[in-house]
């Protein structure tokens, strides 16, 4: 069981930033969706240091992102 | 050239893991992208182990995301943190011994330089405040003095991260790491001041906060190096592990250090800064 | 500088003609450097191989050499060296005693790099109190590096060791760097003949693509094994990658054995093959074990020589033939363990018959009067005083 | 059993400035001249005036393997007297080591041997030479530099070993031809020895005096060696 980061797509589609795949220390893993304007992440790949969290959330006050524990299946 | 020896052979692309197939589709060998895509793009680095939030590992994926010529560019690292994600990248990597980067790169920039007197490759030495400013000092120094082209990247952490937590001439005065039981008894090295001193013709002190400076100056410290002589970047990386820093603060670390200690500096010889008025004018004229 | 003129590496090595000079030791060095199509080398001063270095950076003003330089110290000499090396050219440099401790981190790593470079080891005293005399202890830890160790008796040696080196280390089922040492002072510095091939021909230049690992310079797709530090995966793997690894390049050094073979005539040289009682040294000590050959001779005692050439990969077959039917063995060595005599007596069934020494160490010269003084022992001759002591 | 070889393994023994490292060079390159086989270790270490200095030549008509310092000479050449009545010596006393049937020259104008010393070399059947050859340098040369070449004239002048000819291309090789090490300086050497050249070319002729010199006094003394050749 661990954290990963978790974008409200629908709710990170309503701006255009970019701004956390911009901070996030893991290459191809927070990544941006042209189609849909919005973040996602490559759950596989994310390590849960939750930066993403605190650049949309306590810099950009957008709370897109959510840490969320997921298990292996 | 570089770019013929990441294309698979004739029929055997669907056959290569999807990861090197994007690299060949999305990735960034040929193009010039900008690192303030990542994430739009297929980066050159992949998975690695480094810990959670780690800003040297930040800083690495940036630093990949800006190579002028990933194509034609060989890193050389050393033990430390940073190698671990640096070996990570469809890019050659050189892992030699302890604190020799700087001696690695300069047998092999003169080597490079013999062979393809025409062809620009770059050669890019990172390695940590230990590897460069402890146990490879005098290497570091002396490839600065015979003016050596290619680019040395200090990745700073202010300790040995890799081996546990050991205090390094890096680390600020006072602090108490292990090996200084104590507290350090002096004062972090001025490592750009002597890189200054040693004769290199680009100099960089920066904390890794806004990535389209920072791209830049990796941009610019690679560039230079190719006609002028050695560059150097200064790079402020905590180790969120040893200093204690919550993984998803290391960002506003980063922001207070800049503002206390770590401010952005830029130096550059009156011969660089011509070259890179002369590069920016060019860019205007195409965009115009 | 004459126009050279690339030969093919037999022709060079076994056939061309010869002319004799009577030079010194770093000169045959140098010499050989001149003809082997070098394309860097790199210098770092210490005594007594310093001159060495002085003749190949004259080599280099004479437009011999496309690059060189001196260095801050031997470790980044020998890891510039590594440098060079991996991006594809041919390299050359040499070191004395605590010059090759200093460096030998990095040397240690260059066969598990595969690097093809060769170096000039000219042996002076390692350790405390100091001495800059040849002393050969530093050999011992240049044993146990993965590197094909040669051992030159005489200035001839010197150069027909460090013109084969080149050629030896980048033959693709080698792949490993080579080191010629020899005794400091005592033939660096002493002059002797050298048989020489002529000085406008060369060696071809180093194909870089010819390798069993590619060279690292974004031409080729490099080495999965340069690139990942196998610890980053698990214990298991790095154990693993380790072994094969290290199995493949000390099969390297043992495949060199073939070549040291054809192009130095074979890893030991036998003089009187019937003898009761064999001198066995390496480097300059087989030169006072070929002089105590002559006394022995002239006063009648059937004693022969069994020298050593190459050290890394260790003869044991050969040697163990050579002494099937000797009554003793005198090992003479330029240091203070002995590390010769323990590989004899290692590769032979009887290793009682091995007289351990004479050594002299410090440096201090080896007089065939102490390695007769053994063989007198040996056969039971009681010695008259004949000198003052 | 092979034949004995004529083999000679000399010590020189002298002080700082005596040119012992240099007649050493040249006693080397007079054997290579006339075909035959030297070798020779020379001394490194502070070489001050004065101070004591030793050079070690081996020579023969056959070739020699051996290398490294003569700690067994079958021939001892004392270049100062205070080598012995100083004791300015790597060894003491000075004929430690020294075989028997050997040769020992002696610079000095007085005797400097003890009753003990003559004991000790006459029980080796030692052949003793002194001589005054700074005197004799002074005399001819104008210079007590050329007491190495005196010295250099009594050995081969002894042991016959090659022709006043040789000796005298090795003397022109070591004064007018340089060929013994490359390095950085040797180019700003030459240039100053161009310059000097003529100098050089009179000192060269002064010291084929001595030596010529010192040949015809090995003659009237008797010394020439008619024993016989002694072996290594």
């Amino acid at each position: 069981m661990y954290y990963v980061a978790r974008v409200d797509e629908e709710k990170c589609a309503t701006y255009n930033c970019k701004q956390c795949t911009l901070f996030c220390p893991e290459a191809n893993t927070l990544m941006f969706d042209e189609r849909k304007n919005a973040a996602y992440v490559n759950e596989p790949r994310c390590k849960g240091c939750a930066l993403c969290v605190y650049v949309c959330s306590d810099l950009l006050k957008r709370d897109c992102i959510t840490m969320e524990m997921v298990t292996t299946e | 050239m570089g770019l013929r020896y990441v294309q698979p052979a004739p029929g055997f692309k669907q056959y290569l893991p999807k990861d090197y197939v994007d690299l060949i589709d999305f990735g960034p060998f040929g193009k010039e992208v900008d690192a303030s895509q990542i994430g739009q793009f297929k980066e050159i680095l992949e998975e690695h182990p480094m810990c959670a939030g780690c800003w040297m590992a930040y800083f690495v994926r940036v630093f990949y995301a800006s190579l002028p010529n990933p194509e034609d560019t060989i890193v050389l690292g050393t033990a430390g943190c940073a190698r671990l994600a640096l070996s990570q990248a469809a890019v050659p990597f050189i892992y030699g011994n302890y604190g020799d980067t700087n001696a690695v790169a300069s047998g092999l920039t003169r080597a490079l330089n013999l062979r393809f007197p025409d062809k620009q490759k770059d050669v890019i030495a990172i390695a940590g405040d230990g590897g460069l400013m402890d146990i490879g000092f005098s290497m570091t120094m002396h490839s600065w003095f015979r003016k050596e082209k290619f680019t040395t990247i200090m990745v700073d952490n202010e300790v040995y991260g890799n081996t546990g937590g050991q205090e390094s001439g890096m680390s600020p005065k006072g602090v108490q790491l292990k090996m200084a039981p104590k507290g350090k008894k002096f004062d972090k090295l001025p490592a750009t001041e002597l890189a200054k001193l040693a004769g290199c013709v680009y100099v960089v002190k920066i904390a890794p906060t806004n990535i389209k400076r920072l791209s830049k100056v990796i941009k610019r410290a690679i560039l230079a190096a190719r006609h002028f002589g050695p560059t150097f970047i200064h790079a402020y990386t905590s180790c969120n592990i040893e200093y204690s820093i919550p993984t998803e603060e290391v960002l506003r670390d980063a922001r207070e250090r800049e503002k206390k200690d770590f401010g952005f500096e830029e130096y550059m010889t009156d011969e660089v800064k011509a070259f890179f008025e002369e590069i920016e004018k060019k860019k205007k004229e195409v965009k115009a | 500088m004459p126009e050279q003129k690339v030969v093919d590496i037999d022709y060079l090595l076994k056939e061309a003609p010869r002319e004799r000079h009577f030079i010194t030791g770093a000169q045959a060095m140098a010499e050989a450097v001149k003809r082997a199509n070098v394309d860097m080398a790199i210098a770092y001063p210490i005594t007594p191989q310093s001159e060495v270095m002085h003749l190949v950076g004259d080599l280099y003003a004479q437009g011999y050499l496309k690059d060189y330089y001196r260095a801050e110290e031997e470790y980044g000499t020998m890891s510039a060296i590594a440098g060079a090396s991996r991006a594809g050219v041919r390299v050359f440099t040499a070191t004395s005693g605590p010059g090759l401790l200093r460096g030998i981190e990095a040397i240690a790593s260059w066969p598990g790099h595969r690097i093809p470079a060769v170096l000039g080891v000219l042996t002076r005293v390692v350790n405390a109190p100091l001495s800059i005399q040849p002393d050969n202890i530093e050999l011992a830890y240049l044993l146990h590096s993965g590197v094909v160790l040669l051992h030159a008796e005489n200035q001839q040696d010197v150069f027909d060791m460090t013109l084969a080196a080149f050629a030896i280390s980048e033959m693709v089922d080698v792949y490993i760097p080579v080191a010629v040492a020899t005794e400091g002072f005592f033939v660096t510095h002493a002059k002797g003949y050298v048989e020489m091939t002529p000085e406008d021909m060369k060696l071809p230049p180093r194909d870089p693509y010819k390798a069993p690992v590619p060279v690292t310079d974004c031409e080729v797709p490099p080495a999965r094994i340069q690139r990942d530090a196998p610890v980053q995966k698990s214990n298991f793997m790095s154990y693993l990658i380790h072994a094969v690894w290290q199995q493949e390049v000390w099969s390297s050094t043992q495949r060199a054995m073939k070549y040291i073979y054809k192009y130095l005539n074979g890893p030991i040289e036998v003089v009187n093959p019937d003898a009761d009682v064999f001198v066995v040294a390496s480097g300059c000590a087989a030169a006072q074990g070929r002089e105590a050959v002559r006394y022995a001779q002239e006063e009648g005692l059937n004693v022969g020589l069994v020298k050593i050439k190459s050290i890394r990969p260790f003869p044991a077959q050969e040697v163990r033939e050579a002494l099937k039917n000797a009554k003793g063995v005198v090992i003479p060595e330029h240091n203070i363990e002995g590390w010769l005599s323990k590989e004899v007596k290692a590769a032979i069934p009887n290793s009682g018959i091995v007289v351990d020494g004479p050594r002299v160490y410090g440096g201090m010269t080896l007089p065939v009067e102490l390695i007769m003084e053994e063989i007198y022992k040996i056969l039971g001759i009681k010695q008259e005083k004949k000198v003052v002591i | 059993m092979a034949t004995k070889t004529k083999r000679y393994n000399i010590r020189i023994a002298g002080v700082g400035g005596q040119g012992v490292v240099t007649s050493a060079h040249i006693l080397g390159n007079a054997m290579s001249a006339a075909g035959k086989y030297a070798s020779l270790v020379p001394f490194f270490g502070s070489e001050k005036r004065m101070a004591p200095v030793e050079a070690y030549v081996r020579a023969s008509d056959e070739p020699i393997y051996e290398v490294g310092e003569v700690v067994y000479p079958n021939v001892i050449m004392i270049y100062h007297p205070q080598v012995i009545t100083h004791g300015k010596s790597y060894t003491m006393p000075f004929y430690s080591g020294l075989k028997e049937n050997g040769i020992v020259i002696i610079n000095t104008d007085v005797d400097v041997l003890t009753d003990e010393d003559k004991k000790v070399l006459d029980d080796l059947n030692t052949q003793i030479v002194m001589y005054n050859a700074t005197g004799l340098a002074m005399d001819i040369a104008g210079t007590e530099l050329a007491t190495n070449m005196a010295m250099l004239g009594f050995f081969f002048g002894i042991t016959k070993l090659v022709s006043f000819e040789h000796i005298e291309q090795a003397v022109r090789e070591r004064f007018l031809g340089n060929t013994f090490v490359a390095s950085g300086g040797t180019a700003s050497l030459d240039s100053a020895i161009e310059k000097k050249f003529k100098r050089k070319v009179e000192l060269l002729e002064k010291n084929m005096q001595v030596i010529k010199k010192s040949f015809k006094i090995v003659e009237e003394q008797g010394w020439t060696e008619e024993k016989e050749p002694v072996n290594a």
